[in-house]
């Protein structure tokens, strides 16, 4: 019901646009390793520390040699993370393990914090017939249900609302556990990013809203997706916490959700993250990113690069030099390539998957469809090669 | 066994299925303490709690969103859409995420639990925005079931049916019979199963398919026809999705003849899909074609709702003209 | 692309929900007829003014005896305006005439205030074969081309990104106008506000968007529909200028609709204006609030009337009397119900209007149907009483 | 004539579109100064203006209400959805909203000049959300026009029929074809018209009928089939909603004989619909049952892809069973 307090009237019209109420930027760490002045270190040690960088160094070797690889035309499409490693690791170190994480397609970082293998994001990519999604998806549309890791939907935006659905069963279960959803700026247009943020700050639910403000939404700038300075303001419109951080800032972004996670979690106070940072490479194996912006732009943006940035604090710290570097480098390039080989090698998903896990099980006329394409195969083998040899099993 | 209406039968199944499991969530726009603006949730919240029973905001996007992961993460949310006409915001919510969550994660994850309810149908003066049939978009979408009762005792057995479905599933509610249809309904807990039609009534010359509100229509079209000394055999369909080819098939293949009724637009309804794969199924046997009793190919009106509904007066005069073919 | 400020920057983290920055209520008129302390009415004649009232009264008598005629069974459905007839002719009152209005359903006060007469209200709540809309829709689901009304549309929130659309087109059309799209704080929870607002604010279209926040949307209430401090905070999202208004204050809409007209119009700037009002009667016809709301909270309302407001304010300022009040309510109840009674008489539209208006034309396989539909009714034309007649013109 | 493949010719259509009437606008997401990740706007915004050709935000529900209120205004937009299978979020909008315009408001108001252009079909290695054929879920919906174009051709002269169309329309775009089919395509303005099907070829002894990508798997099993001695007449349907029912059922009343194809599966996919209503016209003529060669009941699959599509084999083994019934 509509309430008013005397106090809060005025007696002549008076319009804002909320622009006079800044949201700061969160930062801890500097791009040469040392903190900010009056900044303090969140308490990492140093085997959490090292692990957060070993996942960062692992999702961009993955990346350079995938899309080398996509290049070669070994694999039909790729995405990179490349300069947004520090929000995806950082927010994920940030929870617990057992947390549920809903992304879009560019935090397979997240992922190798996690443990997802080499093997494992290979046969992905690769649709083989050791990939969990079964061959069914484009590539970087991981899943995990041992790591709570959300198989990757294409349509934006649909895991939000669907976050804020699963943080309200985890509420209920009463588990301790929350949900981090993690989306673009351009994402956050889509209508379900508004459903999802009202019902959950209405509802009370532990959920993480981690928007990865990029700068774009493949060609379109944020100019062009949003009038507003950036996506935080929104979460005034819910009443929802909300925090601005340096997306290049693996610190900061730990420190960051670790809070969120609390009030989420302690709480049930959903909140909002924006971590602002730059997608430096295009936004997919198909895209070219010359035509829509500048060259100028991106190298500043890779002098901000996250991953040196963290390097550099753990070098002051004393727990990283130059040749683990060197090392770290050569030996994840050696695994991704090594491992990249096999899978490639690795024969499709079996005919049968064409029908399976439609429904819990296969319905009858379906079950007569899938004979009718097998015996259709066993008239033309050779026009389907890979499943030629498993249609001779058909009726 | 106790006489109740459709919404009595409704009500008592969701007290049912949440006495049953505490994972049993329902929700939508004001379900909670006021029990839906046609009273299927009555007492829910009151029962349950304001955590399991609650409104939701006005958004049929988020309801469903929310519904999906809910589902996923392993509670069994019974989602109300306020009426079936409002239920396409929801339509990406419910086609490329409910229905492709399980196929697309190779099984890893799945919205199985979910259930949606919505009012559906014509009949009550609603007008374009409150009588669509709206079955025929999703029957065209793999990963879905659709589930349409015909009277209390159907609609009881058939809801908890589809909550306990482990696949996501749409149960339109012919808002019509709410409390028009009165029945006899058992109590406690039973499941109809879902993907079986109904063989409603046994005869030779010809077969009536219908669901939902249209097999009222058909029983008195029926009437009339047995007066004219037709044999009518008469199917519910009960499953739009998957929906049961064989038990049609096996009729009409008996019968030589069909006829087919829904309230939707002819053009794209669900008979249409019938019709076609019937006439593959039967081609030898059919005696006339099969012939098709829908609304026609307009929006749903209003003044001259009466003119444009599939009535008994038209089911009949289908079911003469099949068999004077 | 993302920018921070220096300036903007923090080192620890803070989080935020915006809950200090209050939007206050602009208030002109209290309930007594006086102007509050500092308050100066806004600039309107004598003329003006009465004909602002004179669709307040109107729109309350068409309410009373419409609802009463649904009680009595002559009509299937209705939806009273009333305690919100401020907020939708106040508004209304502010704009040009060829503005176009893009409404909810409970807004026939600004339709009124238009010039829409008495013939026209019945003939849509009858719909019969002269109403424009050929008895397709519900009773309330007015439009008028003539008077700039968008026909009603029943599902929520449709109309506000239309409204945005709209208004581009005028903006590009140049000839000075805008649309306002009218909503209340339910439909405003729909994917589609959130679209429209930032689709205005990006493309700085002369679009008003006024939100009825009447404290219920069917029973929910509106902490159960939101948890911020109304709808208002959501322009801070679209950098939009916001205003609150007490939405039943019709001097206080009146201005800032004025104002937000006049920034939409010269500037292009999108307008979010949220009037604090409530839904005196039930939802509609087929609601009983005695379920979710108390009498106590009714009267608490009920002693804000924003009619008696204005007609307080009216009387003070010599413009209107008890006589003229009596003599105003005695013939607008006249002559509803003398028109109703006509209107009700009317026939029902012509049985062809059943497959007209689809397209542009009927196509052939339609207008097939409509001839069954013809011969069928002439084999029964007992069944159709209706339509008999009409039906024998068939081939 | 020149050359053109299918991109160039609807990046032609547009820009004579606009060239000819200044009320034409093209947006969506992307279409700005990148012309559209298909580049089918390219160059757009560069000559007419960023107020006539624009990026919009990433949200199609709001995408198709600005749509709708433009049109309403009297504009004329041309909407673009990226995929086909993201116009979904925008169901409601389209289905509710576009279809009902002008008939719930008596013709007072409508948004007859609004295109929807969305890139549609499989064949890419695009999976189960770069794959999708939505025609059948609009085609259920009165007050819709629904067109897919076979090639360059084609897709000039109906999106410019779409365009100046004044009824709201669906334009889907195979985008398999977009830079593999070439072709002459006519300089300057001209319209094909909508609800027409088209004849692409006459035989006697069945018909084969399909639109936009399958046209050339039909071309492919039709050559195999007439080695075989099989006359085959050929029909593109081109405009799915409103279906020109009385081509096709002269054609089947000649033939005997019909075989339908499309890539969206079987059931409640629009070859039914023409299956159920060409049985009954074409009851006494048919020498065979109607054969639909769809994709099946599942999500559109990618590792799979090969063996779920419609291909020439298939279709050309559904022709020559329905000649050997
Ligand atoms: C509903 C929907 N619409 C459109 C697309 C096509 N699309 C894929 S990614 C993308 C841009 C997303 O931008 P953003 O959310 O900022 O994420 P980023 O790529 O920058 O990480 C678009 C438009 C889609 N996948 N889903
Ligand atoms: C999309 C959609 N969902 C649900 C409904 C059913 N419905 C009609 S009015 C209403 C409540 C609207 O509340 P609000 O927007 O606050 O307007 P008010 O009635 O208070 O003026 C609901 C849920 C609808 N018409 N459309
Ligand atoms: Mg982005
Ligand atoms: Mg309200």
């Amino acid at each position: 019901m509509a309430k008013t307090k005397t106090s809060d009237v005025v007696y002549s019209p008076r319009f804002t646009d909320g622009a006079e109420f800044k949201i700061p930027t969160f930062k801890l760490l500097k791009q040469d390793g040392t903190l900010y002045k009056g900044a303090k270190a969140p308490d990492l040690d140093r085997d959490k520390a090292l692990r957060m960088y070993h996942s960062m160094v692992f999702t961009r070797v993955l990346d350079e040699r995938m899309l080398a690889a996509q290049r070669q035309g070994r694999l039909s499409f790729y995405m990179q993370c490349t300069g947004e490693e520090a929000a995806v690791i950082g927010s994920t170190a940030a929870l617990d393990d057992r947390d549920m994480i809903m992304a879009q397609y560019r935090e397979q970082g997240a992922l190798a914090y996690r443990g997802f293998t080499t093997d494992e994001f290979m046969n992905q990519l690769f649709g083989n017939e050791q990939d969990y999604g079964k061959g069914r998806q484009m590539p970087v549309h991981y899943g995990s249900a041992k790591l709570n890791y959300m198989t990757i939907s294409s349509p934006l935006a649909t895991q939000i609302p669907q976050a804020t659905g699963y943080a309200y069963g985890q509420k209920l279960a009463g588990e301790g556990l929350c949900t981090i959803t993690i989306f673009g700026e351009g994402a956050a247009s889509e209508g379900d990013f508004h459903a999802a943020l009202n019902m959950a700050a209405v509802h009370r639910v532990p959920v993480i809203f981690l928007c990865r403000n990029n700068g774009y939404a493949i060609s379109t700038p944020s100019v062009e997706q949003f009038a507003a300075d950036g996506v935080a303001p929104r979460a005034f419109g819910y009443k929802m916490d909300v925090i601005r951080v340096d997306g290049n800032d693996i610190l900061a972004v730990y420190e960051a959700t670790r809070e969120a996670r609390r009030m989420a979690v302690e709480d049930n106070r959903p909140v909002l993250i924006e971590a602002m940072t730059y997608r430096l490479a295009a936004h997919s194996s198909s895209d070219d990113p010359s035509g829509y912006r500048s060259k100028d732009e991106e190298q500043k943006w890779r002098d901000q690069d996250p991953l040196l940035r963290m390097r550099a604090w753990l070098e002051k710290a004393g727990w990283w030099n130059d040749d683990e570097e060197k090392q770290l480098q050569e030996s994840l390039r050696k695994e991704v390539l090594a491992t990249m080989k096999v899978a490639q090698k690795r024969p499709a998903p079996p005919l049968d998957s064409l029908v399976t896990d439609v429904y819990d099980q296969v319905p009858p006329a379906l079950a007569k469809q899938l004979e009718a394409v097998k015996s259709h195969i066993r008239k033309y083998p050779d026009t389907y090669p890979n499943s030629a040899e498993q249609a001779k099993g058909g009726a | 066994m106790p006489k109740m209406n459709m919404l009595q039968a409704i009500n008592d199944a969701l007290d049912i299925a949440m006495a049953d499991n505490e994972k049993v969530l329902c929700f939508g726009e004001d379900v909670g303490i006021f029990g839906g603006v046609f009273r299927a949730t009555s007492n829910l919240q009151q029962k349950y709690g304001k955590s399991r029973c609650f409104n939701t905001p006005l958004v049929e996007q988020g309801i469903i969103g929310f519904a999906n992961g809910l589902a996923a993460q392993g509670s069994v949310p019974v989602a109300e859409i306020q009426f079936a006409d409002y239920i396409f915001p929801a339509f990406d919510q419910i086609v490329n995420e409910s229905a492709k969550f399980r196929y697309r994660s190779g099984n890893l994850f799945n919205v199985g639990g979910l259930t949606i309810r919505a009012p559906y149908g014509g009949g009550i003066a609603g007008g374009l925005y409150h009588s669509q049939s709206p079955e025929a978009y999703f029957a065209h979408t793999p990963g879905l079931k659709v589930v349409v009762p015909r009277n209390p005792h159907q609609a009881k057995g058939l809801l908890l049916g589809a909550i306990n479905d482990p696949n996501p599933t749409l149960f339109f509610e012919p808002k019509r019979l709410y409390r028009a249809s009165v029945g006899e309904v058992p109590e406690g807990d039973y499941r109809l199963p879902l993907g079986e039609a109904e063989v409603t009534k046994e005869g030779k010359d010809i077969t009536l398919l219908g669901w939902g509100a249209q097999m009222e229509v058909i029983g008195q079209a029926v009437e009339m026809a047995e007066k004219d000394g037709i044999s009518c055999e008469v199917i519910d369909l009960r499953t739009i999705l998957p929906w049961d080819v064989e038990k049609v098939a096996a009729s009409v293949l008996k019968t030589g003849r069909l006829v087919v009724t829904h309230e939707a637009p002819l053009t794209g309804g669900f008979a249409g899909e019938i019709a076609a794969t019937i006439q593959e199924r039967c081609f030898l046997y059919l005696e006339s074609p099969i012939a098709r009793v829908t609304g026609l190919d307009t929006p749903f009106p209003l003044a001259l709702e009466k003119e444009y509904l599939p009535d008994h007066l038209k089911v009949y005069e289908a079911i003469r003209t099949s068999v004077e073919f």
